[in-house]
């Protein structure tokens, strides 16, 4: 979706604010937003494309107005709401009224330790020979889907040129929505900065994305 | 960002007022009460973050391949695994490439379209590389971005952004400050800044560290 | 500039919400804020694409978490700060504190009738002939200046017809700046829906913008 | 729109609490003391867009229209004089184009950068037409945006977005309903609604007029 996250070439956000000695969090309710949502995505019911779907899907105003924690604890409520976890009239009683859907498995602290280890790999085998080529001109295609999607608008109908051909990954736009993994190659396709920006872009500049092959078409 | 933004945005920071407080906590208890997440699992993802995995890891990972060619070499072709082999695995950093600054070229890491960053080697992202200033501009403006950290690179230098849109982590590798020859890894790591690794900074020079 | 206004193709907004019987104001305050917007612009000292860089210049947040009479007072206080008419510490207080700039005229109630009529009319002579005739294909360029324009992000780098070779108006990116009207001929740019949106757009879609000829190039 | 997105708004229609309210009385109070805003004129420039500009002077236009060829004519060549004659001038009407509706192509307008409308024969423009929402869908999914206005076009029907990216304001002009034949210009204009030409409603039928 054209959402609020698509943030490369957005303007009108005001300088960057880096803090000398910033603190792993600015507030205690950050670690714990930071501890439930990863406790509540460990226990399997959701991935991390349907949870960086919730976080974009957050109305503009709020997502702008939100810091990231924020965005993080309202996209988790929104899917442990989906998923039959909570509803939204134990949120406003701030308290456990009804069973709900029970959790395939619970992260417990011992666990933890092993859990964050493993991660969550997403590299699938793809049996299909790559379609593109290490230094290949390909056009990423223009499309404005509805659903999730890793193409950020900035660099859509712009030519570029194949840096690197991974193998395959999980398809985000499929397995955001539970419509399978569908997994396909990957590519990292660098653009220079006069073709993403216009005339007056750096010429110095090449940003690179990484797209899944049915991001792209010939040039 | 105007005066009226920062009416908007202050009261983030304003702890004893701020509505997020109450509603993290209603949240962890409901959840705790229906048995889907446990206190001391938080805890302990937090005490991991705070006091295991960040940014010493990703310094550790530049000291060696800065001390050690084969290693260097290693990290180039294959970073997941030579990365793994110092012990740091996991939890967004399943799929690392380490990205080499030269005399030539610098390199920047952003995700445009949320946070990716590579927990494994650098730790939580800071707050400004998750926020829309630094995620709209660092493909658009990076030279400006630099400056704000206080990095202005020579005209001349070619500017490589990487952004993270897919399950790639990048670490950047930045160069080794001159007079450093007979450094110990230990003593070089001390030099790597997180931001050198974001490609923010660059490393800190030895009359400086 | 690529702000919070250039909405054209974004998602996420939700429903549109037509109201029954929608009244003319929704509260006293949006009948003062047009006014004041109104009759603080007649004082001469902005002009339109000034007060729309002023509306656009706003935080995303507050942007699309405002009201539109809500961007219009907080974009006249920026502009009537930037031109000396008023200041913070006048706004803080809620009184006059300062002689400020003198305005070149002040808006009359006997005279409004008369300047509504009149209204801003923008079109000027240009001598130079059309370099785009009716029915050439042309790109609108891939721009992405950090001031003001009026070229939407959607149609830039994408190819259209001209409909419509238009007389001189004034340049908005300049105007906006201070930096002249600098006229230029205006067209009516067509596209075709899949061209803009891609291979799912809807085939009967058609969509034109207006664009100053420095906006296009030959196709 | 998320539950969250209506906690964010909703203050915006509560008049009780709402901030704008001091706001603008505070501007109003301190550019009145310093003579730069008359409070008669506010109460004048009010008074115009709520009983003398307003959609019942496009309705008059579109009525002449169906009523007279030669009118039409005039008012495709030349919207702005045609209007002119008929006694609307003005602010954002200063360069007015009618496009016309066939029963091959509907017309929709829209203003995707700010709020631009052609306030000379339809006064101030309604909230919707000012939001993000119509703003951002009217160009991409117009047919879905009308089905929310009850407007389901034959799916063989055009559709031609007008986005008013400069001065030129566009008024659309619906096709006259059948069954109107010996109708008078005055009668006519009952049938045409601020929507119908905007493009996102057609004119009423008689029977339901």
């Amino acid at each position: 979706m054209n959402g609020p996250h698509d943030l490369g070439g957005q303007m009108g956000f005001g300088p960057v604010a880096p803090e000398t000695d910033e603190p792993f969090f600015h507030a205690d309710w950050e670690k714990r937003a930071l501890g439930v949502t990863l406790c509540a995505g460990a226990m399997g019911h959701w991935n991390i494309d349907e949870s960086r779907h919730a976080r974009e899907s957050l109305h503009p105003a709020v997502y702008y107005g939100s810091s990231y924690y924020e965005i993080w604890t309202r996209a988790v409520e929104t899917l442990l709401k989906r998923h039959g976890f909570l509803s939204d009239a134990e949120l406003a009683a701030e308290a456990a009224l009804e069973t709900g859907t029970p959790p395939r498995r619970v992260l417990k602290a011992a666990d933890v330790p092993a859990v964050l280890a493993r991660g969550g790999p997403c590299d699938r085998p793809v049996a299909a020979e790559p379609r593109f080529s290490v230094g290949q001109r390909v056009r990423a295609r223009n499309m404005h889907p509805t659903g999730h999607t890793r193409l950020p608008r900035y660099v859509r109908g712009r030519t570029g040129v194949i840096e690197a051909v991974h193998g395959g990954f999980v398809l985000p736009d499929t397995n955001a929505h539970g419509q399978g993994e569908n997994p396909e190659r990957l590519y990292t396709v660098v653009f220079a900065g006069p073709e993403l920006w216009g005339d007056g872009a750096d010429p110095t500049l090449t940003v690179s994305v990484d797209a899944w092959e049915s991001y792209l078409e010939p040039a | 960002m105007s005066g009226h933004a920062h009416d908007h945005h202050d009261h983030h920071h304003d702890n004893h007022l701020d509505p997020m407080d109450a509603r993290v906590r209603a949240l962890e208890t409901i959840l705790t009460r229906k048995g889907l997440v446990d206190p001391a699992a938080i805890d302990a993802i937090v005490e991991t973050y705070e006091t295991k995995v960040g940014p010493r890891n990703g310094a550790a990972v530049v000291a060696k391949a800065w001390a050690d060619p084969a290693y260097a070499d290693w990290l180039k072709r294959d970073a997941t695994a030579a990365i793994a082999e110092l012990g740091f695995t996991g939890r967004q950093g399943e799929h690392m490439q380490a990205v080499f600054n030269t005399p030539d070229t610098h390199n920047l890491v952003v995700c445009t379209l949320c946070s990716c960053y590579p927990w494994s080697v650098l730790g939580l992202p800071p707050v400004w590389y998750k926020s829309p200033p630094y995620r709209s501009r660092a493909v658009i403006d990076p030279r400006g971005v630099l400056a704000e950290f206080g990095l202005v690179l020579d005209p001349q230098t070619k500017v490589r952004v990487w952004d993270s849109t897919a399950e790639l982590r990048y670490l950047v590798i930045p160069m080794r400050p001159a007079g450093t020859e007979s450094w110990s890894e230990e003593r070089l790591a001390g030099l790597v800044t997180r931001d050198s690794m974001i490609g923010t900074g660059v490393a800190t020079a030895p009359e400086a560290a």
